[in-house]
C-alpha cells in the first residue's frame, strides 16, 4: 500500500473520476438510477482514495511534498507531469472530494430542469477531475490546463440548467475567467522563458527566479498577469460582477461547487505560485492586493444589504469572506496565509450549505426573492435551524468554522511581513473589523425576513413546504458537523497547513528585517526585499551599502 | 504562554506573574464549571423533546451542580488565598530599556500573603510556532462571578419552569438557557483574551437567540437584531483592542511572536513594559466593547429594547450575568486600563467620564417609562454606570462588591416585575397595574426590599457597595475623608445626584405598580412557589449581602470580619496593579443616605399624597397629576419629551445610521456595482460586440468581400468571354491546338 | 544527301496537312490530311533512322502505319455514322458541344 | 540566317557524283509530292484529292527507299496505298461522294487555316535548319529487313503486341460504329 499510493495515488484521484464519465457514457440515457449509482460510487471511490493519501500523509513534516510523481509530459515544451501535495494543497483537495459525493447525493432525486441526470452527473465529476488535478499540479502547464478543465463543465451547467438569463451570466462568467486565465498564461511562459528555468515545476521556477534575479520590472509584470489571472477567479473587488450573476443563474448544485471550490483556486493560485515564485513583487503588489481585497469586504457587505434575492446576497457574501482570505494573503506573513487557507476551507463549507439551503428553499418556495419569503421557522423548524447555523458561522461567530478565517486575518494584518507597508494595514486591519458588523448586519437581517416571524398567507398552508428531507440531512450533515468541530479545534486544518505555508514563504518575508545584517540578508538571497525594507527604516545609507 | 515558563522557584530572573500551577484540585480544575451547562445544552439539544419535563430539568440538575461546584471552588479559593505556599510562575523578559528596576511590580502590594491565580492551560492550536492555548484562570473575581452566576441561573431556571410554562417552544428556551449559562462561565475563567473574545460573541449570540425567543412578532426579532448588531460593534472594538494586545506583548517578550495570556499581559502593563501609547489605544479600544456589552451611554439603546426577551431572561442575561460581563472584563485586564487611562494619577478619564454619564442618563430615562422593565433597564444601566465609574475612579473592590450586590437585587425586581406582569399579563404599569399589593403581597414585599437595596438604604447591601464607591471616588476629601486614587470630585457629584434619582424613580415605580386603585381587568393572584421562592432568596440575599464587605473601621463588628470581600476578591499579584483604598468616612455614609431618603420624600410626597388626593378627587386611579409641572411649563415639557424620546439616540441609530446603511448606502453602492462596473463590463461587451459589427459591416463586407466578388465576376467575366472559343467545331479547335503547339515549340526552341 | 531535305520535306507535307485539316469541310478530306501528317512524320522516323543507320526509326515508321491504318478504319466508321444520322459530313454544322 | 547555311549546305550537295543522282531524284519527288499535297488539299473533287494522295504516297515511299529502308518503302506502297487509299475511296462512296461541289469553307476559315499552316511551316523549318545544318545522309547499305525483323521481335515486342491489339480493338469498334441496325 505504502509505495502504491506514493507512485499513483495522486494520478488515481485525479483521473478516476473520469473513469466513471467513461462508464457513464456506455449507459443508456433513461436508465438514471444506474447513472445516479455510479457517479456516486465513483465519487466515493475518489473520497476513499483521499482519505487514504491523507492516513498516509506525514504530519510531521507538512511543508515537503508528499506522494509526488514527476514525468516528463510535454518534453519540447519541458513541461513535467508533475503532481504532489502538502499541507497547503491537502485540505482543499479533502474539501472538494467531499462536497462532491455530497451534491450528488442532495441531487438524487430531484435534479434540476431540464431532466437529464446523465449529462448533469457526468459534469460534475469532470469538474471534480479538474479541481483535484489544479490542487494537485505541481507544474505551471499541468495547473493551466485543470484551470481551464474545470471552467467548461462550469459553463454548460449553468448555460444548460440555468435561471432565465443564463446565457448572459454563463458567458459572461466564462469570458470573464478565459480573460484571465489568458493573461495568466502569458505571464507563466514570459516567467519561464525570462528566468531560462529548465522545467515549468515550480520549485525549478522558484530556483531559477532566486538565482538569476530577474528584473524587478518584469517581476511585477508577471505578477500583474497572475494577480489578473487569480485576481477574477477569486473575485476581487473590480473583477466580482460575473459572481452575482453566475451564483443567481446557476443550479443549486453549481452554484454549490462554484462557491464552495472554483473561487479557492484563484486564491490557491496566489499562495502556490504567485507568492512563493516571486517573493520580491508580492511584496511590491501587496498593499494594492490588501487595498482591494479591503474594498472588497466593504463592498460586498454593501452590496447583500442591497439584494432583494437570496442567493445573489449568498453570491455578494462570499465576495466579502474572499476580500478577507485575500487579506490574510496580502500580509504575507504565516499567520495570514495560515488563516487564508482556513478562510477557504470554512468558506467552502459554510457558503456551500448556504447554497444548499437557497436551493431547498428555492425547491419549496419557488422563489427566493426575499420579500415573500418568511417564517421558514415556523413550517421547517429544522432547516430554519440549520439557516440560523449557518448564517451565524458565515458572519464569522467563534465557535464555528468562519471565525478561525476572519480573525487570524484581522490579527496578521496588524503585522505584515517586513517590506510591507505597516500602517496601510493597520488601516486595512480596521476596516476589515468594520467589515465584521457589516457581514453580521446583512446575515441576520437576511434570516430575520427570511426565518423569523409568521409565513407569508400564500405559503401558510402549503403542503409541500416540508422540512428538510432525507437526502438533504445525509448530503448537510457531514458539513455541519465539520463547520463546529473545526470552529471548536481549528487545529484540525492549521496543522496541516501551518509547516507548508512556512515553507512556501520565503525566507526574507519572515525574518526581522531590523536584526538581520547586511551579509546574512545577502545570503539570504533577499538582498532587494531586504531592500525594500531598508530602504524604508534606516534610509538611504544603509541602502547603499546593503545595494553594493 | 509556550507551556508556561520557567517554574524558578525563587524569584530569580524575569517577571513574577502572580500566577502559579499548583492549587487545590478543585482550582486546578475550575473548567468542569462551564463545561457541565454546556453539556446539559447539548443534551436538551438532542433529547430534550423526549425528556418528561422538556429538558428543564437536566438544566436545572447541571446548573444546580455547577452552583455547588463553585460553593466548593469559592471554598478552596478562600483556603488557597490565605495559606497557599506553592511558586509563583516568572517570565523571562526583554532587557527593561530604562524603565522602573524590577521592584516596581513587587513594592505595590498591600501588605499581606500574595493571592496567586490559579492557572491551568491545554494547548488549543499552534501556528507559526506559536501555540495558542485555552484554558482557565481562577482567582478572586473569577470565584466570585462564577458562585454569582451560577447561583442566579440556578434561580432563573427555576423560576422560568412556571413563567415559559406554555411556551411552545419550551425545551429550546433551555436549552439556550444552559448555553448562555455555560458561555457566560466560560468567559469569567477564560485565560486568555482571545478565549475571551470566543466567550464573549457566545454570549452576545445566546442573548440574540433568547432576547428573539418570540421571534414571530417583528418587533421581538428587531430587539434580537438590535442588541446583536450593537454588541457587534462593540466587538469590533474587542477584536482590535486584543491585535494590539497581543502584538505590543509579543514585542516586550523576547523571541515570541505574541501572547494572549491575560496574565502576561496586565503583569508586563503593570511592570510598565508596555508602550503607553499602545495600552491608551488599545483600552480605548476594549472601552467600546465594554460599552457596547454593559449598555454605557452611547450604545445602551439596545438594552431597554432587550426587555422584548422573556422576563428570566432579562432578570438573567440584562441584569445579573451578561451586561457585566464588560464590568468583568475591565476588572480583569485592570492592568491594562490602570495604565492605558493613568487611572491612577489623573483627576479624570474616559472610562469614569463614560461612567458617570451613564449613571445620570440611565437615571433620568428611568422616569419616564410606561413599561416596568424598561425602568428597571434603565436602572440597570444607571447601576453598570456606576460600576464603571468604580473602576474608572480607581475603587476596584467597591465596583465588584457593587457588581455582587446589584446582581441579587436587580434579579430580585426583574423577577418580581416579571411576576407581577405574568399575573396581569402585561408589562404596562399605566394602564394595566396599580394597588397589586393586596393580590400579591410577597411580591410586594420581595420587590420593595429589591428597591430599599437599590435606592442604598443602609442596613440593605446597596448602601454598603454604593458608598464605597462613592469613598473610592476620592472627591469627599474635601470633607475629611482620604481621597482614593485621584481626586474625582466630579464623579462623586454624579454618583450623589444619581443615587437621589435613583430612589425617587423606584418609589415612582413602586407607587404606579403595588398602590393606587387597580387599573387593569381580571383579578392579579399571587404566582405559584416556584416563582416566590427564588424572590425570597434574593431579597435575602439583598439584606445580607451586604454585610460581607463592611468598611475598614465599622465599630460593632472585630477586624477579622471587616472587608471579607475586599480581601478574598481583590488580587494582590503581579498581574494586578497597586491602588490605594480610600478610607471610609462617616459623614460621608450619613450625607448618602440623607440624600436617598430626600429622593424618596420627594417622590413619595409627589405620588402618596398628591396623586392620591388627586386620583380620590377624581374617584379614578390616576398615575398623575393632570396639569402636573411637564405640562404647565413648555421648558419642562421638553424636557419631558426629549427624556421620552431616549435623547433621540435610537432615532439616531436605527433610522440614520443602521437604516442609512441597508438603505440608501447599500443601494447606492449595489447601483454603483451594477451601473458602474457591470457597466464597464457591460459596455466593454457591447462595445466589442458593437466593434465586431462596425468590422463585420464595414471592413468586411465591403473591402475583403469585395475583393472576392469582383475576382468572381471577373473570373466569371472572363469564363464568358473565353466561352465563345468553343464553337463546338472540330476544325476550330484543331487549329487552336496546332497554333499553340507551334508557338510553344518556338518559345521552347528559342529558350532552350 | 542532307538531313534537311528530308526534314524541310516532311515540315512542308506536316503543313500541307495542317491547311487541309483546317481549311476543308469534308469530313473524308479531313482524315486523308491527317494521312497526310502522319507521312509527314514517318519520313522524318526514317531519315532520322538513316541518319543513324539504326532499324528503330524504321520499326515506328511501321508501327505508325499500322496506327494509321486502324485510325482511318475508324475515322472513316464514324464519318459514315455521321452520314448516316446528318446526312451530311459538313464538319461545320457539327457543334452541339458548343460552350 | 538558318536560310544562308542551308545554301552553303546545298553547294557541298551539287559537288559529289553518287550522290548527285540521288540528289536529283530526291528533287524530282520532293517536287511531285508537294504539288499533288497541295493539291490534294485545295480541289473541290474528293476523288481527285483522293488520288493526290496516292501519289503523295508514293513519293513517299520513293523517299524511304531513297533513305535505304526498303523494307518500309515496300509496306508503304503495301498498306498505305492499297488499303488506306482504298479505304478512302469506299468511304467517299459510301458517302456519296462530294454531293456536289465541296466549296472551300469561307475565306475566313481558310485564311485562319493558311495563317496556321505557314506558320506551323515556318517554325518548323526554322527549328530543323537551326539544329541540323550539314548533317548528311550517306548509308553505306541499305538497311536489312532481317535486322528490322530482329528487333522487332526482341527489343520492340511489346509496342508489336500493343499494336496488334490496337489494330484488333480499331476493327470491332469500327464494324460497332458504323453498324446499320
Amino acid at each position: 500500500m505504502e509505495n502504491l499510493l506514493d507512485g499513483w495515488g495522486l494520478t488515481v484521484v485525479t483521473f478516476s473520476p473520469l473513469v466513471g464519465v467513461a462508464l457513464m457514457l456506455l449507459i443508456p440515457r433513461y436508465q438514471e438510477d444506474r447513472h445516479k449509482l455510479v457517479a456516486l460510487v465513483t465519487s466515493l471511490w475518489v473520497a476513499l482514495v483521499a482519505v487514504l493519501l491523507l492516513i498516509e500523509f506525514d504530519i510531521g513534516h507538512t511543508d515537503r511534498l508528499q506522494f509526488a510523481v514527476d514525468r516528463v509530459w510535454i518534453d519540447v515544451i519541458s513541461s513535467h507531469y508533475s503532481m504532489g501535495i502538502d499541507g497547503m494543497s491537502l485540505p482543499l483537495i479533502l474539501l472538494t472530494v467531499l462536497i462532491v459525493p455530497l451534491c450528488i447525493v442532495y441531487s438524487w432525486n430531484h435534479f434540476p430542469e431540464p431532466h437529464n441526470p446523465k449529462a448533469f452527473l457526468i459534469l460534475i465529476l469532470i469538474l471534480e477531475t479538474g479541481m483535484v488535478g489544479t490542487f494537485a499540479a505541481q507544474d505551471l502547464v499541468l495547473f493551466f490546463v485543470f484551470f481551464e478543465v474545470v471552467l467548461l463543465p462550469m459553463f454548460f451547467m449553468i448555460a444548460v440548467w440555468g435561471g432565465p438569463n443564463r446565457r448572459y451570466a454563463s458567458l459572461k462568467f466564462f469570458l470573464f475567467t478565459l480573460f484571465g486565465s489568458a493573461l495568466m498564461l502569458v505571464s507563466f511562459l514570459a516567467l519561464f522563458f525570462l528566468t531560462g528555468a529548465e522545467s515549468f515545476v515550480f520549485t525549478d521556477l522558484a530556483d531559477a527566479v532566486a538565482s538569476h534575479g530577474v528584473s524587478r520590472t518584469a517581476q511585477l509584470w508577471i505578477f500583474g498577469g497572475m494577480f489578473l489571472g487569480f485576481g477574477i477567479k477569486v473575485p476581487m473587488f473590480p473583477f466580482h460582477t460575473w459572481l452575482p450573476d453566475a451564483h443567481t443563474e446557476a443550479p443549486t448544485v453549481g452554484s454549490v461547487i462554484l462557491a464552495a471550490v472554483l473561487l479557492k483556486l484563484g486564491t490557491y493560485g496566489f499562495i502556490r505560485i504567485a507568492i512563493p515564485i516571486l517573493p520580491e513583487a508580492a511584496v511590491e503588489w501587496a498593499p494594492w492586493i490588501g487595498l482591494l481585497a479591503v474594498i472588497g469586504i466593504i463592498y460586498g457587505a454593501l452590496g447583500c444589504l442591497a439584494q432583494t434575492d437570496m442567493k445573489r446576497l449568498i453570491a455578494f457574501s462570499s465576495v466579502a469572506h474572499m476580500g478577507f482570505v485575500m487579506l490574510g494573503i496580502a500580509t504575507l506573513t504565516d499567520f495570514g496565509i495560515n488563516a487564508a487557507v482556513m478562510g477557504m476551507v470554512a468558506h467552502g463549507l459554510i457558503t456551500g450549505m448556504l447554497f444548499f439551503l437557497a436551493g431547498s428553499m428555492k425547491e419549496r418556495y419557488h422563489t427566493l426573492e426575499i420579500s415573500s419569503l418568511g417564517g421558514l421557522l415556523v413550517q421547517a423548524p429544522r432547516m430554519g435551524w440549520i439557516f440560523g447555523l449557518c448564517a451565524m458561522a458565515s458572519l464569522g461567530l467563534p465557535g464555528l468554522a468562519g471565525f478561525w478565517g476572519e480573525f487570524p486575518a484581522i490579527l496578521s494584518a496588524y503585522s505584515p511581513a517586513n517590506g510591507v507597508p505597516v500602517e496601510t494595514f493597520r488601516t486595512f486591519m480596521v476596516i476589515a473589523a468594520v467589515g465584521t458588523v457589516l457581514a453580521a448586519g446583512y446575515l441576520l437581517w437576511l434570516l430575520q425576513r427570511a426565518a423569523f416571524g409568521t409565513p407569508p398567507d400564500e405559503f401558510a398552508n402549503d403542503p409541500h413546504i416540508t422540512d428538510t428531507s432525507r437526502e438533504e440531512w445525509i448530503a448537510w450533515a457531514p458539513m455541519l458537523v465539520l463547520i463546529v468541530a473545526i470552529g471548536v479545534y481549528p487545529n484540525l486544518v492549521f496543522r496541516l497547513s501551518d509547516g507548508a505555508v512556512d515553507a512556501s514563504l520565503h525566507q526574507c518575508l519572515k525574518v526581522e528585517a531590523s536584526e538581520l545584517t547586511a551579509e546574512q540578508a545577502r545570503a539570504l538571497g533577499c538582498a532587494d526585499v531586504y531592500e525594500i525594507s531598508v530602504a524604508d527604516e534606516h534610509g538611504v545609507d544603509e541602502h547603499a551599502a546593503v545595494g553594493g | 504562554m509556550t507551556d508556561l515558563l520557567t517554574l524558578a522557584a525563587t524569584t530569580a530572573s524575569g517577571l513574577s506573574l502572580g500566577i502559579t500551577e499548583g492549587g487545590s484540585w478543585l482550582l486546578r480544575n475550575a473548567w468542569l464549571i462551564p463545561a457541565l451547562p454546556a453539556l446539559s445544552f447539548l443534551g436538551i439539544l438532542f433529547f430534550g423533546k423526549r425528556m418528561p419535563r422538556g429538558g428543564s430539568e437536566l438544566g436545572i440538575a447541571l446548573v444546580g451542580i455547577a452552583f455547588v461546584l463553585s460553593l466548593l471552588t469559592a471554598a478552596a479559593w478562600i483556603d488557597h488565598r490565605d495559606n497557599f505556599e506553592g511558586e509563583e510562575v516568572h517570565r523571562a523578559v526583554a532587557a527593561a530599556e530604562g524603565h522602573a528596576a524590577e521592584g516596581h511590580a513587587t513594592e505595590g502590594h498591600a501588605a499581606g500573603h500574595p493571592s496567586l491565580a490559579v492557572h491551568n492551560t491545554v494547548t488549543w492550536f499552534e501556528l507559526n510556532d506559536v501555540t495558542f492555548t485555552a484554558g482557565t484562570l481562577v482567582d478572586g473575581p473569577a470565584v466570585m462571578m462564577l458562585v454569582v452566576v451560577t447561583l442566579v441561573s440556578l434561580l432563573v431556571h427555576v423560576y422560568s419552569t412556571e413563567y415559559v410554562a406554555g411556551d411552545q417552544r419550551y425545551t429550546h428556551f433551555f436549552a439556550f438557557l444552559s448555553l448562555f449559562t455555560a458561555s457566560m462561565l466560560l468567559l469569567v475563567v477564560s485565560e486568555n483574551t482571545l478565549q475571551l473574545l470566543v466567550s464573549w460573541e457566545l454570549v452576545g449570540v445566546c442573548s440574540f437567540v433568547l432576547i428573539g425567543h418570540w421571534w414571530e412578532e417583528k418587533p421581538n426579532s428587531d430587539a434580537a437584531l438590535k442588541a446583536f448588531l450593537t454588541n457587534r460593534v462593540g466587538d469590533m472594538g474587542l477584536i482590535v483592542g486584543v491585535t494590539i494586545l497581543f502584538f505590543t506583548v509579543g514585542s516586550a517578550l523576547p523571541g515570541q511572536f505574541g501572547s494572549f495570556s491575560i496574565a502576561e499581559t496586565n503583569a508586563l502593563a503593570g511592570a510598565g513594559r508596555l508602550s503607553h501609547t499602545a495600552l491608551l489605544v488599545a483600552s480605548c479600544c476594549l472601552m467600546a466593547a465594554v460599552m457596547s456589552k454593559s449598555g454605557q451611554f452611547l450604545l445602551h439603546t439596545w438594552l431597554p429594547d432587550a426587555m422584548a426577551g422573556p422576563t428570566p431572561v432579562s432578570a438573567l442575561i440584562h441584569a445579573a450575568t451578561m451586561v457585566v460581563a464588560g464590568v468583568f472584563m475591565i476588572a480583569r485586564m485592570y492592568g491594562v486600563f490602570f495604565e492605558g487611562f493613568s487611572i491612577g494619577g489623573s483627576s479624570i478619564n474616559l472610562m469614569a467620564l463614560i461612567g458617570g454619564l451613564t449613571t445620570l442618563v440611565g437615571a433620568c430615562l428611568a422616569f419616564v417609562q410606561r413599561d416596568i422593565k424598561k425602568v428597571l433597564a434603565y436602572s440597570t444601566i444607571s447601576q453598570l454606570g456606576y460600576m464603571v465609574m468604580a473602576l474608572g475612579v480607581g475603587a476596584w473592590t467597591a465596583a465588584l462588591f457593587h457588581l455582587f450586590t446589584h446582581a441579587f437585587f436587580k434579579a430580585c425586581l426583574f423577577l418580581g416585575s416579571g411576576a407581577a406582569a405574568h399575573a396581569v399579563h402585561s408589562f404596562d404599569m399605566k394602564s394595566d397595574m396599580g394597588g397589586l399589593r393586596k393580590h400579591m403581597p410577597h411580591t410586594y414585599r420581595t420587590f420593595v426590599i429589591g428597591s430599599i437595596a437599590l435606592a442604598g438604604l443602609p442596613p440593605l447591601a446597596g448602601f454598603w457597595s454604593k458608598d464605597e464607591i462613592l469613598v473610592g471616588t476620592g472627591g469627599w476629601g474635601l470633607f475629611g475623608g482620604t481621597g482614593g486614587n485621584g481626586a474625582y470630585t466630579f464623579m462623586l457629584v454624579m454618583g450623589v445626584t444619581t443615587a437621589a434619582l435613583t430612589a425617587a424613580y423606584m418609589t415612582r415605580c413602586i407607587y404606579l405598580t403595588f398602590f393606587g386603585e387597580f387599573r387593569g381587568h381580571g383579578t392579579p393572584h399571587e404566582s405559584g412557589p416556584r416563582i416566590v421562592v427564588p424572590l425570597w432568596i434574593l431579597a435575602g440575599l439583598a439584606i445580607v449581602a451586604g454585610l460581607l464587605n463592611l468598611p475598614k473601621g465599622f465599630p460593632l463588628v472585630p477586624g477579622s470580619l471587616q472587608e471579607r470581600f475586599g480581601h478574598f476578591v481583590e488580587p494582590v499579584a503581579a498581574y494586578f496593579p497597586s491602588i490605594s483604598h480610600g478610607t471610609p468616612s462617616w459623614s460621608l455614609a450619613i450625607a448618602s443616605t440623607l440624600v436617598v431618603l430626600s429622593g424618596i420624600a420627594v417622590a413619595g410626597w409627589y405620588y402618596f399624597v398628591k396623586v392620591e388626593a388627586a386620583s380620590k378627587a377624581a374617584g379614578e386611579s390616576l398615575t398623575e397629576l393632570p396639569d402636573g409641572l411637564t405640562s404647565r411649563y413648555p421648558l419642562a415639557k421638553m424636557g419631558h419629551t426629549f427624556l421620552v424620546q431616549k435623547y433621540y439616540l435610537d432615532h439616531l441609530y436605527t433610522d440614520i445610521i443602521a437604516g442609512g446603511t441597508k438603505g440608501p448606502v447599500a443601494a447606492a453602492a449595489y447601483k454603483v456595482d451594477q451601473d458602474v462596473i457591470d457597466g464597464v463590463v457591460n459596455a466593454a461587451g457591447e462595445n466589442a460586440v458593437k466593434a465586431g459589427n462596425l468590422v463585420y459591416h464595414r471592413f468586411d463586407q465591403l473591402v475583403v468581400d469585395g475583393i472576392i466578388n469582383t475576382s468572381g465576376r471577373a473570373s466569371s467575366g472572363a469564363g464568358g468571354e473565353l466561352r465563345k472559343i468553343q464553337t463546338g467545331k472540330v476544325q476550330d479547335y484543331a487549329a487552336i491546338l496546332f497554333a499553340a503547339a507551334t508557338v510553344l515549340a518556338g518559345i521552347l526552341i528559342v529558350i532552350v | 544527301m542532307l538531313l534537311n531535305q528530308f526534314l524541310l520535306l516532311a515540315a512542308a507535307l506536316f503543313a500541307i496537312g495542317v491547311y487541309g485539316v483546317l481549311a476543308r469541310r469534308n469530313g473524308v478530306l479531313v482524315l486523308m490530311s491527317i494521312e497526310l501528317i502522319l507521312n509527314a512524320v514517318n519520313i522524318n522516323l526514317v531519315a532520322f533512322s538513316a541518319v543513324r543507320a539504326t532499324v528503330g526509326g524504321e520499326i515506328f515508321a511501321l508501327f505508325i502505319i499500322a496506327v494509321a491504318a486502324a485510325e482511318v478504319g475508324v475515322g472513316l466508321a464514324m464519318v459514315l455514322l455521321l452520314y448516316r444520322n446528318r446526312r451530311s459530313i459538313d464538319l461545320a454544322g457539327i457543334d452541339q458541344l458548343r460552350g | 540566317m538558318t536560310v544562308l547555311a542551308a545554301l552553303q549546305g546545298f553547294d557541298s550537295l551539287m559537288s559529289g557524283d553518287t550522290v548527285v543522282a540521288q540528289n536529283i531524284a530526291f528533287g524530282i519527288l520532293a517536287l511531285v509530292m508537294i504539288v499533288a499535297a497541295l493539291r490534294m488539299v485545295t480541289t473541290s473533287n474528293v476523288v481527285h484529292a483522293a488520288l493526290y494522295l496516292v501519289i503523295v504516297l508514293a513519293g513517299v515511299s520513293g523517299i524511304f527507299i531513297l533513305l535505304g529502308a526498303e523494307f518500309v518503302g515496300v509496306t508503304q506502297v503495301l498498306v498505305y496505298i492499297g488499303a488506306i487509299v482504298v479505304l478512302f475511296l469506299f468511304g467517299i462512296m459510301l458517302t456519296r461522294g462530294a454531293l456536289g461541289e465541296d466549296e472551300e469553307a469561307d475565306t475566313e476559315k481558310r485564311r485562319m487555316a493558311v495563317l496556321v499552316g505557314v506558320l506551323v511551316l515556318v517554325v518548323t523549318g526554322g527549328a530543323v535548319l537551326d539544329s541540323f545544318g550539314d548533317a548528311a545522309v550517306n548509308r553505306a547499305a541499305p538497311s536489312l529487313t532481317a535486322e528490322i525483323g530482329d528487333t522487332i521481335f526482341s527489343q520492340y515486342i511489346v509496342p508489336f503486341e500493343a499494336v496488334s491489339v490496337l489494330l484488333l480493338a480499331a476493327l470491332i469498334g469500327a464494324i460497332v460504329v458504323a453498324r446499320k441496325d
